[in-house]
């Protein structure tokens, strides 16, 4: 009897969970064929938006740089000529760089920002094997033009 | 607006005029003039006002940069001075050449209620310009005033050193074909008048009409 | 100065609390000394009040001496143009006030743009610390704001933003009560109101930079700076200026190593709180593509990258013996000079160490009587052969102020009018060359007559010029004509040869000098009478020389050791160039015109392998002769009896 | 009670705009009696008077001549406010066309007493008329030893200048007024408590007494019949005395200058002026355009004097009193206020630079038929912020007339931000909006 209880029955049981089971879902998403989808307000990797006519949203006014508490964010702003115009108004970013080792994705650039350029988005996979590859450029962080996208 | 600077001009300024190259153009009457009123203040910096009418008759009625430049050179001053003090006044034209004659219509207070609108639309449909502008042919000017103190008369029209009030539709008719035959600028001859006004029998060159 | 004992005070009371303060003080300054702080636009400390912006308004009333009571005014008043009377009452923060203080605030801002991200002034601005602090969180204004023109070129330095302005006239007060070439003026009247130059020419005072660091919004900003920085991005170090002798203090504001800004640091004894634009915008060197970084050996026809080591053997090679000789610039630390004279002198053996490129630059007529603060105290100055705001510029200031509101009667002598003549009593301009004859004129020395007719002035002028001048305090710089100098320094009054060099005064101080002169020493080597020659932080070709001299001297010479901070012109002519430090890399000392010494510490990292130039001169020193060496500045300063 | 024409008596007569014709009238009897007065005894009489200031603060003109230092170490000005530009007041161009020797005897006497040794009347430019009339009788003047050197044999001397100002409402104002005068922007000055009184410290940092055209004229009456004669005039009034031009204008049958003992009713003036023309009365701007508009109501019980007004609260201000008829659209009137003194800001200050354009623009949006709901409290709002806040009184003068029409008449300012036109329908009022 020893056996049936200690042995046999759990066995029984574990099977009877097991088989409960058999009809749920799997949870488990086989990344990275599959990849989660992500909530709504979830902070990753940061995105530099464009208006629709194509111009930059970023003025390069640094504020983002300001708010950041890691310190890992790094503006050149230069000024729009006729000839060169990145944005909208009078100032444009020149040089745009985030260390993304050094960030800890708190949004509050996003939340400085008086144009809505940057913004964090849904992409995660920020791994790297390089520590120089961390350093984000602004050509890496700026989203391709309207027209770039539909090609 | 008229009277700022234009946008466009976002290139390299141009250096202020030096001292020798100015081109000074007022006559010995009115180098007389500023002399005589020179005696009447303790210091030149007083002379500007005295000195832009002299210059606005001069000028032709028109107080542009070679002007101010002028006055500001002979008191002794500097031309950014003058040129503020210059476009404080509304009566020195410095942003909008006048023309021969300044049709200035008083809209203020009671000669609104007379009907003053009424009059500049009528002023500004027969001559074709809006309220500001000078006509093609440099002959009219057409400019709102504030309260030109004749209230008693109103509605007021003022050219030059003459008033004219009550005016309707066919006394600014009258008014306008006069002016057309007149050979001389009223713009001209206000400045000159008020030029003489400040001068003694003893100092005046010119004559008071 | 009136003694302390002789400042009259009357008792007034702030916010309840009563205090005794200097009579005539303004309400706006006597409230700090309680520590309150009135928010201001248009008033500055250094110009005349206005009242303009209505910012300041407080609370005032009277106490009736007799029963105490106190009657309240019902309008609020000024703060920036009331004076203190006795009995006088304030109060800085009412209910009413804030109302106020917010209604100004929100009559500002309707028609201020909303491009503080974008403006160079946002985060150090008054518009926007005064909003925040006192101001309305919203806008009742919903229609069109005021347009006008924004991103104007005035000059090379100074952009105009018009819709930014709040029309405070702080930049048109400074360009009239300070500067007083008064080139920027209102224009128009009324919401139109705005400040421009005459028929928007350009900006062309030499103290330009100091309105974009008065004015209050961003409406006046750096050319230079635009968009090169925020306020949060920078860091920002004390250092003193080192382009020309006066010395003004000022913020070095540099970002990732590199200078970005200057900004003027205020010093009551020096230049109080501007600079010239000289000092201000002229910081490009520091940044320039022509910057040397590695020492540098001829080898042939071609200079060729080498180490310290090598260059240092070579260097002790050619140098022993009075054969050779060192040239050095006039704005070099005294760490620099101290060091190089015992190197060169106490270990090489050579007494030809000099700076001095003119024979006017004699060391027994350059006294200095007055400290700058002191020139705008004097009653009568005499300015000759300067022109000072060109030479001298903060002495300029300060002789300007000293007319502007002591009422210094200026005389001015010099080959040319220039901006002292705007307010000089007389300005006499001689022939050039005339310098001696003039000056003897002065003395009593020649006849008026004689000279007015030599130096091509009237008579008359001439006499009413030399009896006002009786006692003036005399102006000058040390490369006037030195046998005017001499007359002049024999005159009456107080004599001060300001030297123009930025350290030419430590210089002085710290060379012995008695061997060839900078000048001799070119002469000769042109001659091909020197064996070697070492040049430390001058570009021979800079130095008002005419060029083939100087060519003739560099080729002739069979060694020539340059050492500088970039590749000039002279550098192209070397065996061997050592790279050099610039001021704000380095710890170092100056002592400026009026013979002040201040300290500098290093700001940013030195460019590629440059070191300050007496380290060089210590490293080579014990390769001499082995010592301990001076590791620091401060150390060699001390050693020094010249600067105890 | 009806005109008394004291300083409008020769108004009537071009004969007395000679010299010989104004002393046959009586005039320059003041002057000959004040050369051989003591000088305090004139200011004292100058005291007796009462007279006030009549450019229209009301303030006790004695003090102002009191106040110039009696040990003269400095050259003492005098100068004249001539630059009247107060919509709806027309007096002082009447008074320096009709009787300028009154004016200058006045400013001689006043020269006499303050030991002046030089006088400016600064006219407004567009009086070119007036400037002339001047002219020609200080001229005449001069060349009768009435002015320059040795006045009338006694040892006094004064030199007195015209001066023309270049179009700015501003300048009448004292202080902008000395600001113009001595070639500056047409701005106000630092005053009193903030800077010494004009009468220590004025016009080159001299000693300056500066009055009136109107104030002035006062002077040779007060002086030959006495101040005591004069103080008897408008005695009925709590503290104004003498008699006060009234520019009347607007709705009214006869617009013109009305001379008045003070204590006359206001509505008495209305009557001298015609009655109202084209309709029964809706409104009165008593004072110049800067003083707050009055109902009929208040029109009917208002008695003229400078506390009387308060009463009806209003003020006697300059003088320019303006009768507006039922089709009058009152929202037009404050919105064309509104833009007169944006116009004629200075720009110096911020509450009244940015509040007058502000008032104008929210203004401008009511009568192009876009008012909302709380345009007439921010109105209210936005001119009480001007109001006191301001360097000069102009502020002041902008809010005051805003507010009061926003107070006397908020039905009209509902109705256009409710229906977006007026709530006249008059063809003349319809006409009025350009």
């Amino acid at each position: 009897m020893a056996i049936l209880d200690k042995i046999v029955k759990p066995m029984i049981a574990g099977l009877g969970i097991t088989s409960k089971r058999l009809g749920h879902s799997r949870p488990t998403v086989m990344y990275p064929e599959d990849k989660r989808e992500q909530f709504p307000r979830t902070r990753w990797r940061h995105v530099l938006t464009r208006h629709d006519d194509g111009l930059e949203k970023c003025i390069g006014c640094s504020l983002c740089a300001g708010a950041c508490p890691a310190r890992c964010i790094y503006v050149d702003a230069g000024e729009n000529t006729e000839e060169n115009r990145l944005s909208p108004g009078e100032r444009h970013a020149v040089r745009y760089e985030i260390n993304m080792l050094r960030c800890i994705f708190c949004g509050y650039c996003q939340d400085a920002c008086p144009t809505g350029a940057i913004v964090l988005r849904k992409d995660f996979e920020l791994a790297n094997y390089d520590r120089e590859e961390f350093i984000f450029t602004k050509e890496m962080l700026l989203e391709p033009a309207l027209s770039e996208r539909s090609k | 607006m008229s009277e700022l600077i234009q946008l466009g001009s976002h290139n390299e300024r141009p250096m202020p005029p030096k001292a020798d190259e100015l081109n000074l153009r007022f006559s010995e009457q009115a180098i007389k003039e500023l002399e005589g009123l020179k005696t009447h203040y303790p210091n030149l910096k007083a002379c500007i006002l005295p000195g832009l009418w002299i210059a606005q008759r001069e000028y032709g009625g028109f107080l542009d940069g070679d002007a101010i430049a002028e006055v500001a050179h002979r008191l002794s001053r500097s031309y950014a001075e003058v040129q503020g003090v210059a476009t404080f006044y509304s009566m020195y034209n410095t942003v909008h050449n006048p023309g021969k004659h300044k049709i200035e219509v008083c809209t203020c207070l009671s000669c609104h209620f007379n009907s003053a609108y009424r009059i500049r639309d009528y002023v500004s449909k027969k001559l074709g310009i809006k309220n500001g502008e000078t006509t093609a042919d440099g002959m009219f000017m057409l400019e709102e005033v504030e309260c030109l103190n004749a209230c008693d008369r109103a509605p007021v029209v003022q050219v030059g050193d003459r008033y004219f009030g009550p005016v309707d539709e066919k006394s600014i008719d009258a008014l306008l074909e006069e002016l057309r035959a007149s050979e001389e600028s009223t713009v001209v001859k206000m400045a000159d008048q008020i030029v003489q006004v400040q001068l003694k029998a003893e100092e005046r060159v010119g004559t008071i009409r | 100065m009136a003694a302390a004992t002789d400042i009259q005070t009357v008792n007034i009371i702030v916010n309840g609390i009563e205090l005794a303060v200097p009579k005539g003080e303004l309400v706006v300054e006597a409230v700090k000394r309680l520590g309150l702080e009135i928010p201001i636009f248009c008033y500055h400390p250094r110009l005349k009040p206005v009242g303009m912006c209505r910012m300041c308004l407080v609370e005032t009333g009277m106490k009736n001496p007799q029963d105490g009571t106190i009657r309240m005014m019902p309008k609020p008043a000024a703060a920036c143009t009331l004076p203190v009377s006795e009995g006088l009452v304030i109060n800085t923060e009412s209910d009413a006030l804030k109302k106020d203080r917010k209604g100004v605030l929100e009559f500002l801002l309707i028609n201020h743009p909303l491009d503080c991200p974008i403006c160079d002034r946002g985060g150090e601005c008054p518009l926007q610390n005064n909003t925040l602090f006192y101001g309305p969180a919203t806008s009742r204004f919903i229609e069109q704001k005021r347009h006008n023109v924004k991103a104007y070129p005035l000059s090379d330095y100074v952009t105009l933003d018009l819709e930014r302005c709040i029309q405070c006239a702080r930049c048109i007060r400074f360009t009239e009560e300070i500067s007083g070439d008064s080139q920027l003026a209102f224009r128009f009247r009324g919401n139109k109101t705005h400040p421009i130059t005459f028929n928007e020419t350009k900006f062309t005072s030499k103290f330009s930079g100091n309105v974009i660091e008065i004015c209050p919004v961003g409406a006046l900003t750096n050319r230079k700076y635009r968009f090169r920085a925020r306020p949060w991005d920078l860091q920002t170090s004390e250092a003193v200026c080192l382009n020309c002798s006066n010395g003004c203090n000022i913020w070095f504001d540099h970002r990732a190593g590199k200078v970005v800004r200057i900004n003027a640091r205020t010093n009551e004894a020096i230049n109080e709180e501007w600079t010239c634009d000289k000092g201000k915008f002229g910081h490009d060197y520091y940044n320039d593509e022509k910057r040397l970084e590695t020492p540098f050996a001829r080898t042939g026809d071609e200079l060729q990258k080498a180490d310290y080591a090598t260059v240092y053997a070579k260097l002790l090679e050619a140098f022993h013996g009075d054969n050779t000789g060192m040239i050095l610039g006039d704005s070099l630390s005294n760490e620099t000079y101290i060091t190089a004279q015992n190197f060169f002198t106490g270990q090489l053996g050579s007494h030809n160490i000099d700076y001095r490129f003119s024979a006017n630059q004699a060391k027994g007529a350059s006294t200095v009587d007055n400290s700058i603060a002191s020139l705008e105290l004097a009653k009568t100055t005499l300015v000759f052969g300067t022109h000072l705001a060109d030479d001298l510029p903060i002495v300029f200031l300060r002789v300007r102020k000293g007319w502007f509101n002591q009422g210094t009667q200026v005389i001015l002598a010099t080959d040319r009018s220039d901006e002292v003549s705007e307010f000089a009593a007389h300005t006499l301009v001689y022939k050039p060359g005339t310098e001696a004859t003039i000056a003897k004129a002065f003395a009593g020395q020649v006849s008026v007559a004689d000279a007015a007719a030599k130096c091509g002035i009237s008579e008359p002028e001439l006499q009413a010029a030399i009896t006002a001048a009786a006692g003036a305090t005399v102006i000058t710089t040390t490369s006037l004509n030195h046998e005017a100098a001499e007359v002049l320094k024999a005159l009456d009054g107080n004599f001060n040869a300001y030297p123009t060099g930025a350290n030419e005064r430590g210089a002085q101080l710290a060379l012995a000098c008695d061997g060839l002169s900078a000048l001799e020493q070119l002469k000769k080597a042109a001659n091909g009478e020197l064996s070697a020659l070492w040049v430390v932080g001058v570009d021979l070709f800079s130095v008002g020389l005419p060029r083939e001299e100087v060519i003739r001297a560099l080729e002739n010479v069979d060694f020539l050791a340059v050492q500088d901070s970039r590749r000039t012109e002279t550098f192209y002519y070397a065996s061997v160039a050592l790279p050099m430090t610039l001021p704000a890399e380095q710890d170092g000392s100056y002592t400026n015109c009026e013979g002040t010494t201040q300290q500098m510490k290093a700001i940013i990292p030195p460019v590629g392998q440059a070191k300050p130039a007496w380290r060089v001169f210590e490293e080579l020193s014990i390769r001499v002769n082995p010592r301990m060496p001076f590791s620091q500045a401060s150390e060699i300063l001390a050693s020094a009896p010249a600067f105890a | 009670m009806a005109e008394y024409k004291l300083l409008l008596k020769h108004s009537d007569d071009p004969a007395t705009q000679t010299l010989a014709g104004y002393k046959k009238a009586g005039g320059y009897s003041g002057l000959a009696k004040a050369l051989k007065m003591e000088r305090q005894a004139v200011i004292d009489e100058v005291k007796t008077s009462g007279l006030r200031g009549r450019g229209g603060a009301g303030f006790p003109s004695w003090i102002k001549w009191n106040g110039l230092p009696k040990e003269k170490v400095k050259p003492h000005y005098v100068l004249c406010n001539a630059d009247e530009g107060e919509p709806g007041t027309f007096k002082d161009k009447m008074l320096m066309e009709t009787a300028p020797f009154q004016l200058i005897e006045g400013m001689t006497i006043a020269g006499f007493a303050v030991q002046g040794d030089v006088g400016y009347i600064y006219i407004r430019g567009e009086f070119i008329d007036a400037a002339k009339a001047l002219r020609k009788a200080i001229d005449e003047a001069y060349a009768n030893n009435l002015l320059g050197k040795n006045i009338l044999g006694t040892d006094f001397s004064y030199d007195l200048h015209i001066h023309l100002g270049a179009g700015s409402y501003e300048c009448g104002e004292e202080s902008a007024l000395m600001s113009s005068l001595m070639g500056e922007r047409g701005m106000p000055r630092l005053k009193f408590p903030h800077a010494p009184l004009p009468t220590v410290s004025g016009v080159w940092e001299r000693p300056t007494l500066i009055n009136n055209v109107e104030s002035y004229s006062c002077v040779p009456h007060i002086i030959d019949k006495g101040g005591e004669w004069y103080a008897t005039l408008g005695a009925s009034t709590k503290n104004s005395r003498g008699t006060k031009i009234f520019s009347v204008s607007g709705h009214v049958n006869k617009p013109g200058n009305y001379e008045i003992e003070f204590g006359t009713p206001l509505k008495e003036l209305l009557e001298m002026a015609g009655g109202v023309k084209g309709g029964k009365l809706k409104a009165c701007i008593p004072g110049g355009s800067s003083m707050p508009v009055i109902k009929p109501d208040a029109v009917d019980v208002a008695i003229i004097g400078y506390e009387e007004m308060g009463e009806v609260k209003s003020m006697v201000g300059s003088g320019g009193c303006m009768f507006f008829n039922e089709h009058t659209d009152i929202v037009m009137l404050a919105w064309r206020t509104a833009h007169f003194y944006a116009n004629e800001s200075c720009g110096k200050c911020t509450p009244c630079r940015e509040g007058t354009r502000w008032m104008v623009q929210i203004m401008d949006r009511i009568v192009a038929g876009n008012g909302q709901k709380g345009d007439m409290e921010l109105l209210t709002e936005v001119a009480n912020n001007v109001e006191g806040r301001s360097f000069c009184a102009l502020g002041d003068a902008a809010a005051w007339p805003i507010k009061a029409f926003i107070r006397q008449f908020p039905e009209e300012f509902e109705y256009w931000i409710e229906h977006g036109k007026s709530p006249v329908t008059s063809k003349e009022a319809l006409a009025l909006v350009p």
